[in-house]
């Protein structure tokens, strides 16, 4: 089976997809002729024409209105935003549009595209390169927001985004891209390409959107991750000797409830983790429904392990982000609760 | 070396007259009728800018339609686009009675600016698109969409196509080419651009037109629109509907030192024209030439129409308190229905009593649907959409938390 | 003591602000001349002035961004976006540059400004003027949100937001402008000047960001609420006979935890109401903090009672929003538990 | 009646060159130095749209200021600016290295468009304020800013005024007229003209000035800030920094068919100029030109540098990738180091001899700046901001969430 990098994983679900369906088409600041600040849409231009892939003007509004008029034309557009701290030009196009034209229009127009973007910190991006912002995807009606850890599930996940009849938010965890980071960042990272999780098939194929996956059973508490926060929290269980669940959330809307619901029934204990600033972060929601659907399971309250409620770094980067022992520390609380 | 004097002050723009003053129009400059001429289709638009700044007429004040731009419509035609004309005064009017009895919630007529869409609406073949605003109902009349469903969308009742879930008058209909209505001002121009380049990539011959009023051209999607436009030279005619006022806001407000909307044009090199939007003939020449030049793979196309707001910008709006009550009246460009009228009848196709009798015409149709759409019901009574309708079409397929909160809902 | 509509209170706070304060400027679409589509800037450029209160071109984005200017430079800018709805044009100026200036520049430059915008449902404003956009701003670090519930509160929180040296975000529920609505929408509503809490003074005075008010004191369970669901709280808890604790947020960040530990501690059972749409809402957040915070004295799980997720619709507006009944239902449901 | 013949289809503007081909600019226009003239303060825009297609230019290839722009500034005035060009290009091949060294994480430089900011910000009063983007360095040494403040913030350490919380050269200094640089594109234009309405309001007589590349046209804050200068005639002057590139895209993506970006103002009334970003004295000509309209109360001017961006977008990007390696020396406006330094030669005032010693000069600068900035710490050693840091500064008051997280942080 081929290795592949994640971003490797996303070009290559993109030639498929357009391989296969002439109705996709790829673009974004800087995709077209370079394919991509980070290479995700390599060499697809050249093998699909550039009316199929190509270069755009710097207005995120620009690419994502003009998806929006193209998906509702019959194309399946799948766009990159540079960066998901510069998707809030469009976000108005995003919630006031994509998310409400199904609606809107009782199925008589429909949006079916993807929009691609990098998220999260750890690369020294500072405030302009690190956001985490899909709480503000989640909180809008009629948007899908999927989140991938591994080369694998980018690939799965993201031909099943093509192909899904409605708008989604495909955030890329920039941190992922080359390697998938064990949780610290002052130790070498295991490239992908040494790495169990990057076998990619060369041909299509998808993981559903709204599953979850059991990134590693366990019998003491469930960690709710996804994205980098996964490998965080997994190197916070190795270390910590606690028999920790962890779950990779992958999809965050449609959420897969039961998969978290029957674990945290049998652990009885809960501890999420993501990289967003705590207050109103997906974090929230998680913590608000696991009380909802467990609260007679429970032993310790919810505890979330988060950004802190601060714009992002940049010296004070590690501080920032959720470290494996800030989340072993958590761990510690929630075992010595209840 | 600093050559300057004084303090800085702010400049506002006012409009010329509020309440209580007595309207003079006479410093717009209004060409002749027949006086602008018709560039060709590819012609460099560097050399037709002046365009941007007159204002193409065909109709004169002896009611003939003169002039390069004149002749494309047959005497059948120009007597549909009048009914059309008529059919939606009328249908505002009943609606916007409707709305003062309760039966909706809201309305928005299009008084004054008739002849924009019923004109455009003509110029356009089956499968082209417009991104309307809530003020083009006359493409969905030019299209001959029945009055029913229009008026089963106002009411929010149980035939509207929509499921009651926009505010009156947010139409949409693809079968007629008119995209879903957003409330959200601007947002679609540059779908319309997206919907047209979508066509382009295709290799389909179908276009797509934009629309947009004065006082939204200040929004981002505006520029956006422009931008993508002029790059990749979409098959688009991006619409301004410059009705000089934007709620309580004249149009200087959002035009600021530019002379013209149309003007916004020029500095991406889009060819703009500037067009009388109450002259039915020159709407629809103007629409015609900038489709062609679209469906000719020429690229994208401006258009200013030149036009009035006669009644308020919605039923909560009340104008009397901006602007004085006259300054419809003395508006130079008079009113689209009466000035189609006096050509037909100039040309002798047409007269005072046919125009009496097409007026009982269209009021009979209009009473028609009415009947039929309120047989349905309205928002107070009657069937309306379903409750559990609420849930649907959030996503093709209703995913679990959104079954339980519909079950949670009781339906 | 006179009495005011909300309309009132808001106006009258802005003339007070501005008479005291030259760096005081209002503006925002139709806000000048005409003096708002609410009315409530009615009067002002009269008094102080074109280069003081003005009308804009339509762009929340211009609007936000001159204001973050002219904060910068040292006014103090209260503008008007016309409905929360259209506030996602300037989201990007809102989040990425007024709330981060302070932060990024470490205090060298400030943004001290109001962002006022009518929230909510309940007038028949279908999707485009009726939304509940709080928890997009209480995400963002360095924005500080609040809804006021009264004419009083109106008035005096929004001249302290107008003397904070942050960007206050300032939701004004549009169902209470004209009078307070207690919860049903087909039975005859108390217009303000009839109404107790329309008292308010002519001269300035303030209400502290970050406090909640105890608007029923109760010992059955506690209601979160804020804006119009203060009133259907107050309508489910009369109605049921359940002795509810009706808490009034007033201001969403900072929040008030004090107050909430306190009263569910005491009542050991938890709703919270609001209209937004539920998933990522900032019931979520107030569901998680309690959890945390109260975790054994809780004796049934946190309800919350909110917007469906959906867009808002128009026909169907009072099936959306949160009503007394079902308020009560959840009452209920929470009493049984435990 | 379609007469259209073919399918549509895409059209996707491209560069002339691409690696491995040939880079040829005989086709730019570009006017002889001298050539534009220079208009009235209150002349009207009307009058001279064609300013927004020539370049202003002084310097002609024999080393001479020609024409009426020419022989505002002193030799020693000159020589300041040549020497701050200098001390900025040195510092950039400085931090250019610190940053393979690992000493910061990301560094952008100015090479080739050192001119702009250097010549700008003489044109500037004390108490105006720039709203500058990533590469406006120039502005910060022609203001003398201390270079060892730069350094800091480049290496986020412990003397860095924002604490360490920005990227790399997004430097603030209130007190040099340099507003906090943002990360995202485009947003910070609108401020400016935010800034100036205020200076306008207050009843001041400072002005404010915006900055953005070529590629950040495109985006909506550009618009918007256009639309309100416009309409309110506030006292910025609008400059556009068109290098050619936006990262790997060429500007004609952005330009779309407008000919110019400066053609922009056009369609809002705004004068709008063009100059040789590469000519110290032509910049600083246009510049105080369009200063003085501000400071009159004349309202905004948009003007377009014409430069190159001689280097890769940022120490992330490498431009081999995406066009020819020659293409920043066929360039045909040539180096702003060298033709101002080949002027005071033909003046006189300087020589090959003073200029080594000059080179000599700001590297000593430079490099003094450097220890004594590296005395504090670079990113990864030494002294850097506090992580109690990290809380302060989200609002004047830490609210108590904060406090709350800050402590479970262990600060
Ligand atoms: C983004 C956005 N901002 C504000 C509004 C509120 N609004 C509705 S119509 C209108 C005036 C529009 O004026 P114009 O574009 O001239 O169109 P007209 O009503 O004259 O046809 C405003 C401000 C809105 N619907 N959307
Ligand atoms: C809103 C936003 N979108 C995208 C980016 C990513 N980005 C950073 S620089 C750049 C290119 C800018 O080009 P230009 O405006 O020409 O400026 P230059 O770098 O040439 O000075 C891009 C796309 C960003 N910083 N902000
Ligand atoms: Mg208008
Ligand atoms: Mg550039």
């Amino acid at each position: 089976m081929p290795r592949r990098t994640m971003i490797e994983a996303i070009q290559n679900a993109q030639d498929v997809a357009m391989g296969a369906d002439a109705r996709v088409v790829v673009f974004g600041e800087d995709v077209g002729y370079f394919g991509g600040v980070f290479r995700c849409t390599a060499g697809l231009q050249k093998k699909y024409g550039k009316h199929r892939c190509f270069d755009t003007p710097i207005s995120e509004l620009g690419i994502v209105g003009a998806a929006i008029g193209m998906a509702a034309y019959g194309l399946r557009p799948c766009i990159e935003i540079q960066f998901a701290d510069y998707m809030y030009p469009a976000y108005d196009q995003i919630v006031s549009e994509a998310a409400r034209l199904r609606y809107r229009s009782a199925g008589e127009f429909t949006c079916p595209m993807v929009i691609r973007m990098p998220t999260g910190g750890g690369i020294h991006g500072a405030q302009t390169h690190s956001q985490s912002p899909e709480a503000l995807f989640t909180h809008v009606a009629g948007l899908k927001t999927v989140v991938p850890s591994t080369p694998y599930d980018a690939k799965g996940l993201l031909l099943a985004a093509i192909e899904d009849p409605d708008p989604v938010i495909f955030l890329e965890p920039k941190r992922l891209y080359n390697g998938p980071f064990d949780g610290h960042h002052d130790m070498p990272v295991t490239p992908w390409k040494k790495h169990d999780l990057s076998e990619v098939p060369d041909d299509h194929y998808t993981v559903p959107i709204g599953k979850a996956s059991v990134r590693r059973e366990g019998q003491a508490l469930t960690v709710l991750a996804y994205g980098t926060m996964v490998y965080v929290a997994t190197a916070a269980a190795e270390e910590s000797g606690i028999d920790a669940e962890v779950i990779d959330l992958r999809t965050l809307l449609p959420l897969d409830e039961e998969t978290i619901v029957a674990s945290v029934k049998k652990t009885g204990r809960c501890v999420i983790v993501h990289e967003a600033t705590r207050t109103s972060g997906f974090g929230a929601e998680l913590a608000a429904i696991v009380q909802e659907r467990c609260f007679y399971h429970l032993e310790a309250p919810i505890e979330r392990v988060t950004g802190w409620d601060t714009p992002y770094p940049h010296a004070q980067e590690w501080d920032y982000f959720p470290s494996p022992a800030r989340v072993r520390e958590a761990f510690e609380r929630v075992m010595q609760e209840g | 070396m600093n050559e300057a004097e004084g303090p800085l002050s702010l400049t506002v723009p006012e409009p010329e007259f509020r309440p209580g003053d007595k309207p003079d129009f006479s410093w717009v400059a209004v060409d002749k009728a027949g006086a602008v001429r018709r560039p060709a289709y590819d012609e460099d638009p560097r050399d037709f800018r002046d365009l941007a700044f007159s204002i193409i007429r065909v109709l004169n004040r002896d009611g003939e339609a003169v002039g390069p731009w004149a002749g494309l419509l047959s005497d059948d035609e120009l007597k549909k686009g009048l009914m059309d004309m008529m059919t939606l005064r009328a249908y505002d009017a009943r609606m916007m009675t409707a709305q003062r009895q309760g039966k909706c919630s809201f309305y928005m007529q299009n008084l004054g600016e008739e002849a924009i869409g019923c004109a455009f609406g003509r110029a356009l073949e089956p499968g082209d698109m417009n991104f309307p605003t809530y003020r083009q109902a006359g493409l969905l009349i030019a299209a001959d969409y029945p009055l029913t469903s229009m008026m089963n969308q106002v009411y929010s009742n149980d035939g509207d196509s929509a499921r009651g879930r926009q505010l009156p008058v947010f139409y949409s209909s693809k079968e007629h080419g008119f995209f879903s209505v957003s409330g959200n001002l601007a947002t679609q121009y540059v779908q319309a651009v997206g919907w047209a380049m979508a066509s382009a990539i295709s290799g389909d011959s179908r276009i797509a037109a934009g629309w947009i009023g004065d006082g939204s051209t200040a929004e981002s999607d505006f520029h956006a629109a422009l931008v993508f436009a002029s790059t990749y030279k979409a098959p688009v005619v991006l619409n301004v509907v410059n009705n000089q006022w934007a709620i309580s806001t004249f149009q200087g407000i959002a035009r600021g030192g530019s002379g013209t909307l149309a003007a916004r044009g020029h500095g991406f090199g889009i060819p703009s024209l500037r067009v009388d939007g109450n002259d039915f003939i020159a709407v629809h020449a103007v629409a015609k030439w900038a489709v062609e030049r679209a469906r000719r793979n020429l690229g994208p196309t401006l258009v200013e129409y030149v036009t009035y707001r006669a009644g308020g910008h919605s039923t909560s709006d009340d104008p009397s308190a901006y602007r004085p009550k006259e300054e419809s009246a003395a508006w130079p460009l008079g009113d689209p229905v009466l000035r189609l009228k006096a050509h037909l009848i100039a040309k002798g196709v047409w007269s005072e009593e046919r125009h009496v009798q097409a007026e009982a015409e269209v009021m009979d149709a209009v009473i028609a649907a009415q009947k039929e759409s309120e047989a349905i019901g309205t928002l107070q009574s009657g069937r309306l959409p379903s409750q559990r309708d609420l849930f649907e079409d959030v996503f093709e397929t209703m995913p679990p938390h959104l079954l339980r909160q519909r079950h949670q809902s009781g339906y």
